[in-house]
């Protein structure tokens, strides 16, 4: 039988259509996934059933649980569900918990205000509640804060303040988005016992079908404020009768066609590299502890190779790339370009431009105020006078990754997300470099546009012969576009080969964890695509 | 709650009134803190206006006419050749720490004044004398080097007071005098509190308790007495408001003279101002009343030297440089100086720098541009007295019968007249008072033909006070708030 | 905790004596004499030599710096020129009526700000949130001495409500006191409060946006509950920096509404001590009033220490 | 949705019409400024002398205008000398973050915070003696490290970005990026605190003039014509409103643009709005 049934919510927000016609029902006990990409209107869904609109947005239709409608009662009624009869986890841990407030007190809270608990019997509770959800009490005690604790603790301490009540609806949105994979396939673990144990249902809101296609009972694909497909998981991942879900799926596989030429010629050597930072002192007169972020890595990555680095966050590669792009100096070791000349800080800028980098953030990539030309000709600073023919070579590399010569007088704000990453990859092209430090560079971009984006980059790498090393945190990714593979921990390289090897058959037990981690969509469902 | 505010602050404002009946205490504004309040060591005029006659008596004190009266001597006698003045002191008299004031004090407070490391601010006053002897314990002889017909009024002078070695120390912070008033004490920055001397030796003050409060801010000085925080300002600091006082029946305005000639001071040592054209055509450019009707709002008389009106002999040569723009226009011309810029520095009191705006104005028209620098008295002092650095300044000069300074040649202004130094010779040594009058015509006439310097206005003494007080100095020879005089009428 | 209190402890100590030079040797650059000033335009120039020597006056600019600084470690900040008392007992004096009064302003500001501030940020975008802008607008636009002289006219000259100024002293009672500091604590306290209450009200509606507040909400915490549990304590930080700032401003920006209101104050006697040339007293007030914004810092550090507990640890 | 915000117009409404004034008053007044008439003195406001007369019967509207050009040229002076010295620092210390010359500049910079501003005014009046040069140099010391401290945090804000690192991988030193890439981008900042620190600047010379330590006269100012008026507040009120309130409306209208100019400047806050 259905907990809640949405019927026709429609939203605007400063008249501006979010939501249209949404309808959908939620069986009692089980899981509901609402999947789409940004901006598809998932999220909006979520926080209308919570009655926490922005200012400016009108909403029509229904949304019943227990033969009552959400969206007639009054606000000090909803309060009264909130946190009660629904419960609700967020995308981002870091922020989603008041920083100046123990942990044991903000789960707590829960309790008290629904006037269920006094504080101390709320304390108990709370207490009983973190440790369901993992945190136990020697290790974390309630007078914990929020900053104490890891993105993958604070967000048990948020599933725990929201079924703290017991609820009857437990809405996710994104909650394991902003986690690592092995902390993900535990959080997600989490939910699923919950909602065996306590019967409640679960709505999860997700970008990754993988996500939903391991938790979810039902599924709806969204897209542009409609559903435009639901159905039993297995059935619907199976089918795909609708178009957008079909291409959905496909950008989710997709693999660029590639022809690898790897050459021997060596373009980039690690050697030894060691890196360390100092820490906070822990006494008044001790030394400062250090940090190792780097612990003597080693490789090398020859012209027209395809080199992945992957690890969880924090495990030393942000500060390698740093060191790879000359940005920051080691302590140890060496970093040579062509296996000549070490990579520095000061180095001479005609090796620079050997070296060129593409970013994770669209947005933060490019200097508002200045015109795609300048933009994409800024790194004609590494030569030692500009050429004659940049505007030339401006338009001609904005064609090469698939934009107009047009476009170089427009100003970046003008561009969506998977176009400013051409045009930074355009920006990387300009100087002919031997090879691109890809960091992260297509994790922010939705399934779709990300396929794009692998595809231009497989291809710029055969014409050019481009060497890359590709950074990233999403394995998917990381075995459809390289040749070799290594994974990263704790500042040290555990393993390293052939892509294809690796993922076939992983030798470190990290390596293991990590494919086990990530989520699937099972191999059976998937061959209906084939057939 | 508007309303109840109001009641608030009504019963705020109820504590502060006091109680209706015949007051015996006063609160007298005064715009300058006196620094310390030893009138022996520090030249400013608020010491004496808070000390004098009050906490300290002189061998000799003046009247509130200007009179040398006797003081802490009873009588004394003087030799014929007029150099030994034999003291007869009052018996009976006590410090207010109760030491008993004999000769001793007095040949002590004389010979401290003359020592080497005095640092009496008018140690000219003591300059003529030669000796100091206790005749006996009320009796002192001092002999002088040379006959002083004003002998007698410099030991009426703030800076004479007597003093006693034992206290003589601490008087900077708490005085110890033999006046009418005791020392209570002082809160800096706000008020010296003074109490009646039950053991004076003379006739008792009718006020119990007397306070000094200082006020620097005009408009303060203003709202305070309106407010009745103040019962009287004898030298209120803004003429332009005393017109409102005049009206209302509460106060009464008490206008009176002062000692100070202001003047339009000009450095001799500047090329175009030693040209005496140049300076009559700078006395005659000035028009005196629009100073004295727009600086101090008509309260002044204007002089044409430097001489006191109020004296008996004083000239009133106005006439010789009177406002005539046409005159200094073609008196510039003949000096060749048609376009000439002077500085202007004005010390900080409202004549100076209310008079300077309408004298540069005023100069202007005639073709002179001036350039105003205001200062703080120590920077003036420093700058323009002592360095005589300045083109023209304007202060008040408040000693009383100082026409003498125009017959020192180091003085500021740098007028080095030989004729001029003759006549303030010959008038030092003479003693027959008509002859005197003679001699001090003809250095008011003489400095005025010079045109030594513009001459203003006299400063007047321009006082508020509760209307029901009475026995407040209507003029000021001296600074000074002698309070022994003082009561309220109701 | 700790050992962020020694380290701030140590930048302030430095602070310090940097502060100490810069203001000894610009103070005692400015001409006029002190000597000369006293004695007026009478002194003969020996007796300006005597008085000098009497003062110490003759000893060159570094013995005096140390001697100077030497004492000020022991409390000592020397005599003063002219008033011939020690420095110390000046400033006390003074600080008995500029302190209470910057007390007076600070807690009027705050009782004004907060409540304004926090109106205006939950009703933020209503008629009433844009009226009481546009009042703090007009507070910060209003010079505080020439509000003072507005308050002087309408409560002491014409209602007579309260008076004109002065300071009874605290041996005449406290209400008295109370009443003499009400109108320059309220000249002081209105456009301090104008800018306090913008502060309160942005760091709240800030802190309104942020994810935690939603979080709440979703606990099922009304608005009020809300803003009450979660954002106050959040926003205060920011508004904690202004108290701060507002203390040091008020303890030294009294100056001319102490003139208005002829309060005996530590911002009167610099003025004064100026114009006197009263060196050592401007030397040792302006070190007052540097070491006491520098404390208060220090203070409002720890509080944010105390406040948010992210702080605690971090160096 | 591109409509002006009113705190905008209206601010820049009422600047205009002070900044109309003054820039008038360089070719003509309705009376000669530094015409006195002792006879027509403390006129109340009327026909020929439309703010009245002051105490030396001078034309208040004339000085009004006059002082206006006062008090912004020394505003739009001390704030043009805080940028100057300040931006550089700011961007300096950005530049070298975590640093030592970092270290050095944020720590002088609190320093001069820690002096109390008045104060140092006077000091340095009393110093070099009054005038509308040392007025504006003590408060251009004060803005210095209001701007060093802004352009630093938002300059601090920006170094994170990939912009600015990909400029770094195009080979680009420090002080390039700081003037090609910072400085355009912490532009708005800059422009928004000028207009506070405008403003700020017109109420201390105020404040400055008031006590006789700005501009002197016969240059009007509104901080001394008040000072000058404030004894005769009783019979003549319009001697002291009249200049109070340009100062009022002045720093409101400033404060006002430079709210409006806030909100269409600074993306982050108009979506918080």
């Amino acid at each position: 039988m259905s907990l809640i049934s949405v019927e026709n919510l429609s939203l605007d927000i400063y008249g501006t259509p979010i939501l249209r016609d949404v309808s959908f029902d939620i069986a009692q006990g089980k899981v509901f996934g609402l999947v789409g990409e940004s901006g598809s209107g998932k999220s909006m869904t979520s926080l209308a059933l919570m009655k926490l609109l922005p200012d400016g947005a009108r909403r029509s239709g229904r949304a019943v649980i227990d033969g009552r409608d959400l969206f007639a009662l009054d606000e000090a009624a909803m309060c009264a569900i909130r946190g009660n009869q629904i419960g609700m986890i967020f995308q981002e841990p870091m922020t989603a918990l008041n920083p100046v407030q123990t942990i044991g007190d903000q789960v707590a809270e829960t309790l008290v205000v629904h006037g269920v608990a006094k504080r101390a019997e709320a304390l108990a509770i709370a207490r009983e509640k973190l440790d369901r959800v993992g945190l136990d009490g020697a290790r974390f005690p309630l007078d914990r804060y929020p900053h104490e604790l890891s993105g993958g603790q604070r967000q048990r301490v948020c599933i725990a303040m929201a079924v703290a009540l017991r609820p009857r609806l437990l809405i996710a949105d994104e909650p394991t988005t902003a986690l690592d994979v092995t902390t993900q396939a535990q959080i997600l673990d989490l939910l699923r016992g919950l909602v065996e144990e306590e019967g409640m249902s679960l709505l999860m809101i997700t970008h990754d079908l993988a996500v939903v296609s391991g938790l979810a009972d039902h599924v709806a694909v969204m897209q542009e404020g409609r559903i435009v497909e639901q159905g039993p998981t297995e059935e619907l991942f199976r089918t795909r009768a609708h178009d957008y879900t079909q291409r959905l799926f496909a950008a989710s596989a997709h693999r660029p066609a590639r022809e690898p030429t790897v050459t021997d010629e060596i373009l980039l050597t690690v050697e030894d590299a060691r890196r360390s930072y100092a820490l906070p002192r822990r006494s008044l007169f001790g030394t400062a502890p250090k940090l190792e972020a780097v612990r003597g890595v080693s490789f090398t990555l020859r012209k027209g190779e395809s080199l992945g680095l992957v690890g969880e966050s924090g495990c030393g590669k942000s500060t390698l790339t740093r060191a790879i792009l000359g940005l920051e100096d080691l302590q140890g070791g060496s970093i040579r370009l062509f296996d000549r000349e070490p990579v520095k800080p000061g180095m001479a800028n005609a090796l620079r431009a050997g070296l060129q980098v593409v970013f994770q953030d669209p947005y933060g990539s490019f200097n508002p105020r200045w015109k795609v030309s300048r933009l994409v000709a800024e790194p004609f600073h590494l030569m030692p006078h500009p050429p004659a023919d940049a505007r030339d070579r401006v338009n001609d590399a904005l064609v090469e990754v698939g934009l107009r010569p047009d476009d170089a007088d427009k100003y970046i704000h003008e561009f969506s997300g998977g176009q400013r990453q051409r045009i930074a990859i355009a920006r990387a092209l300009i100087n002919r470099p031997d090879l691109i430090v890809l960091d992260e560079a297509v994790s922010a971009l939705d399934v779709r546009v990300r396929a794009q984006i692998l595809d231009l980059l497989a291809r710029l790498q055969e014409t050019h012969g481009l060497g890359y090393l590709f950074i990233s945190h999403d394995l998917h990714v990381v075995r459809a576009i390289t040749d070799r593979v290594m994974v990263m921990k704790a500042g040290e390289i555990v393993e390293t080969g052939e892509t294809e090897a690796v993922f076939a058959n992983p030798q470190h037990p990290y390596t293991r964890q990590l494919i086990a981690a990530t989520p699937t969509i099972p191999a059976q469902w998937q061959m209906q695509e084939h057939a | 709650m508007l309303g109840r505010l109001k009641i608030g602050l009504a019963v705020l404002a109820m504590v502060a009134t006091p109680a209706l009946a015949q007051r015996t205490d006063i609160s007298v504004g005064m715009v300058l803190e006196p620094p310390n309040l030893d009138p022996t060591s520090g030249a400013a005029a608020a010491i004496r206006e808070v000390t004098y006659s009050n906490i300290y008596e002189g061998l000799t004190r003046f009247g509130p006419d200007g009179s040398v009266n006797p003081g802490l001597a009873e009588s004394w006698d003087i030799s014929e050749d007029g150099t030994v003045y034999t003291f007869h002191l009052r018996d009976g008299v006590e410090f207010h720490d109760g030491t008993a004031f004999t000769a001793d004090d007095v040949v002590f407070t004389l010979d401290r004044a003359r020592d080497e490391d005095s640092t009496n601010a008018q140690k000219q006053l003591f300059a003529a004398i030669d000796s100091v002897r206790a005749v006996d314990e009320h009796t002192v002889e001092v002999t002088l080097s040379q006959p002083q017909g004003a002998f007698l009024f410099n030991m009426a002078w703030g800076d004479a007071v007597i003093m006693s070695p034992e206290s003589v120390e601490d008087n900077a912070t708490n005085p110890v005098g033999t006046g009418a008033f005791r020392f209570v004490r002082w809160v800096q920055g706000d008020r010296v509190e003074l109490e009646r001397n039950p053991d004076y030796w003379g006739e008792a003050p009718a006020l119990e308790r007397a306070t000094f409060r200082f006020i620097s801010d005009p408009s303060a000085a203003f709202a305070a007495m309106m407010a009745g925080d103040v019962d009287a300002f004898p030298n209120f600091p803004a003429p332009e408001t005393l017109e409102q006082f005049e009206a209302d029946p509460r106060f009464e305005v008490i206008v009176g003279s002062t000692e100070g000639e202001t003047i339009l001071s000009m450095n001799h040592e500047n090329e175009a101002l030693s040209d005496i054209r140049v300076r009559q055509a700078i006395s005659h450019a000035i028009n005196r009343q629009d100073i004295i009707d727009g600086a101090m709002f008509g309260y002044g008389t204007p002089i044409g030297t430097h001489f006191a009106p109020h004296n008996p002999d004083y000239l009133d040569l106005t006439d010789n440089s009177a406002y005539d723009p046409e005159a200094a226009r073609e008196l510039l011309a003949e000096a060749g100086h048609e376009d000439l810029t002077l500085r202007l520095m004005l010390p900080p009191p409202t004549y100076a720098r209310r008079g300077g705006e309408i004298i540069a104005a005023q100069l202007r028209d005639v073709g002179i541009e001036t350039e105003i620098t205001n200062m703080e008295w120590a920077q003036w002092l420093e700058q323009v007295f002592s360095g005589a650095d300045f083109d023209l300044t304007i202060v008040s000069h408040t000693e009383p019968m100082d026409i003498g300074i125009y017959a020192r040649p180091d003085y500021y202004f740098q007028y080095d007249s030989a004729e001029m130094q003759e006549i303030m010779e010959e008038l030092d040594m003479t003693s027959d008072p008509e002859a005197r009058t003679e001699l001090l015509h003809e250095a008011q006439r003489h400095i005025a033909d010079d045109s030594v310097v513009a001459f203003l206005f006299q400063l007047a003494k321009t006082g508020v006070a509760n209307a029901d007080i009475e026995g407040l100095w209507e003029n000021a020879p001296v600074p000074a708030n002698d309070l022994t005089g003082v009561r309220w009428t109701e | 905790m700790l050992r962020f209190a020694l380290q701030r402890l140590t930048s302030l100590t430095i602070s310090l004596i940097v502060a100490s030079m810069v203001i000894f040797f610009v103070i005692e650059v400015i001409p006029g004499d002190p000597a000369a000033y006293m004695l007026g335009m009478n002194a003969q120039p020996e007796t300006v030599a005597a008085l000098r020597r009497d003062l110490g006056l003759d000893q060159g600019l570094f013995v005096r710096y140390l001697a100077w600084v030497g004492g000020m470690v022991t409390g000592d900040f020397g005599t003063s020129y002219t008033y011939r008392v020690p420095v110390s007992e000046l400033i006390m004096a003074r600080l008995g009526v500029s302190l209470p009064l910057t007390v007076y302003a600070l807690v009027l500001s705050t009782l004004i700000a907060f409540p304004v501030g926090l109106i205006a940020a939950a009703r933020r975008g209503s008629a009433l949130d844009a009226g009481i802008m546009g009042g703090t607008q007009l507070g910060i636009a209003l010079p505080n001495f020439w509000f003072a002289m507005l308050l002087v006219l309408f409560f002491s000259i014409t209602l007579q409500w309260f008076s004109a100024g002065g300071f009874p002293g605290w041996d005449a009672g406290f209400w008295i006191n109370i009443q003499a500091l009400t109108l320059p604590a309220v000249a002081l306290a209105l456009p301090q409060a104008s800018i306090l209450a913008r502060v309160m009200r942005s760091a709240v509606i800030e802190t309104l946006g942020q994810d935690y507040i939603r979080t709440a909400r979703a606990k099922g915490l009304t608005s009020r509950q809300t803003v009450v549990r979660h954002a106050l304590r959040n926003a205060l930080i920011p508004v904690l920096t202004i108290i701060g700032l507002q203390f040091s401003f008020l303890l030294a920006g009294g100056i001319i509404i102490e003139n208005v209101f002829f309060l005996p104050g530590l911002g009167r006697l610099i003025f004064q001590a100026i114009t006197q040339r009263d060196l050592i007293v401007v030397e040792s007030v302006v070190m007052i009033l540097v070491f006491a914004v520098i404390l208060v810092t220090f203070l409002v550090d720890l509080t944010y220490a105390a406040a948010d507990p992210r702080l605690r640890r971090r160096a | 949705m591109k409509r002006l915000p009113m705190t905008l117009v209206a601010g820049a409404l009422l600047t205009a019409v002070f900044a109309v004034a003054a820039l008038v008053s360089l070719a003509w007044t309705p009376h000669a400024v530094e015409g006195m008439n002792i006879a027509t003195r403390l006129q109340p406001p009327g026909a020929d002398h439309w703010f009245g007369t002051d105490h030396f019967g001078r034309d208040i509207l004339s000085m009004i205008m006059v002082g206006a050009r006062t008090s912004i040229a020394v505003a739009v002076i001390a704030v043009g000398m805080g940028m100057v010295l300040g931006v550089p620092l700011g961007l300096l210390a950005a530049a070298n973050r975590g640093g030592l010359i970092d270290e050095v500049i944020m720590r002088g910079n609190d320093l001069v915070f820690a002096f109390p501003a008045l104060v140092i005014a006077i000091l340095i009046t009393a110093v070099f003696g009054p005038s509308a040069v040392n007025a504006i140099i003590a408060i251009g010391i004060f803005n210095t490290p209001v701007f060093a401290r802004v352009t630093r945090g938002g300059a601090l804000s920006l170094w994170t970005l990939d912009y600015i690192r990909a400029a770094r991988v195009a080979g680009k030193g420090a002080g390039r990026i700081s003037i090609e890439h910072i400085l355009p981008n912490i532009a708005n900042l800059l422009i928004v605190q000028g207009t506070i620190q405008f403003s700020l600047g017109i109420l201390a010379e105020a404040a400055l003039s008031y006590v006789g330590l700005g501009a002197q006269p016969p240059t009007p100012s509104w901080g001394r014509m008040l000072a000058e008026a404030q004894t005769m507040i009783a019979m003549a009120p319009h001697l002291a409103i009249i200049p109070g309130l340009a100062i009022v409306l002045t720093v409101l209208g400033l404060n006002l643009m430079g709210d409006g100019l806030r909100d269409i400047l600074d993306p982050k806050l108009r979506r918080a709005r």
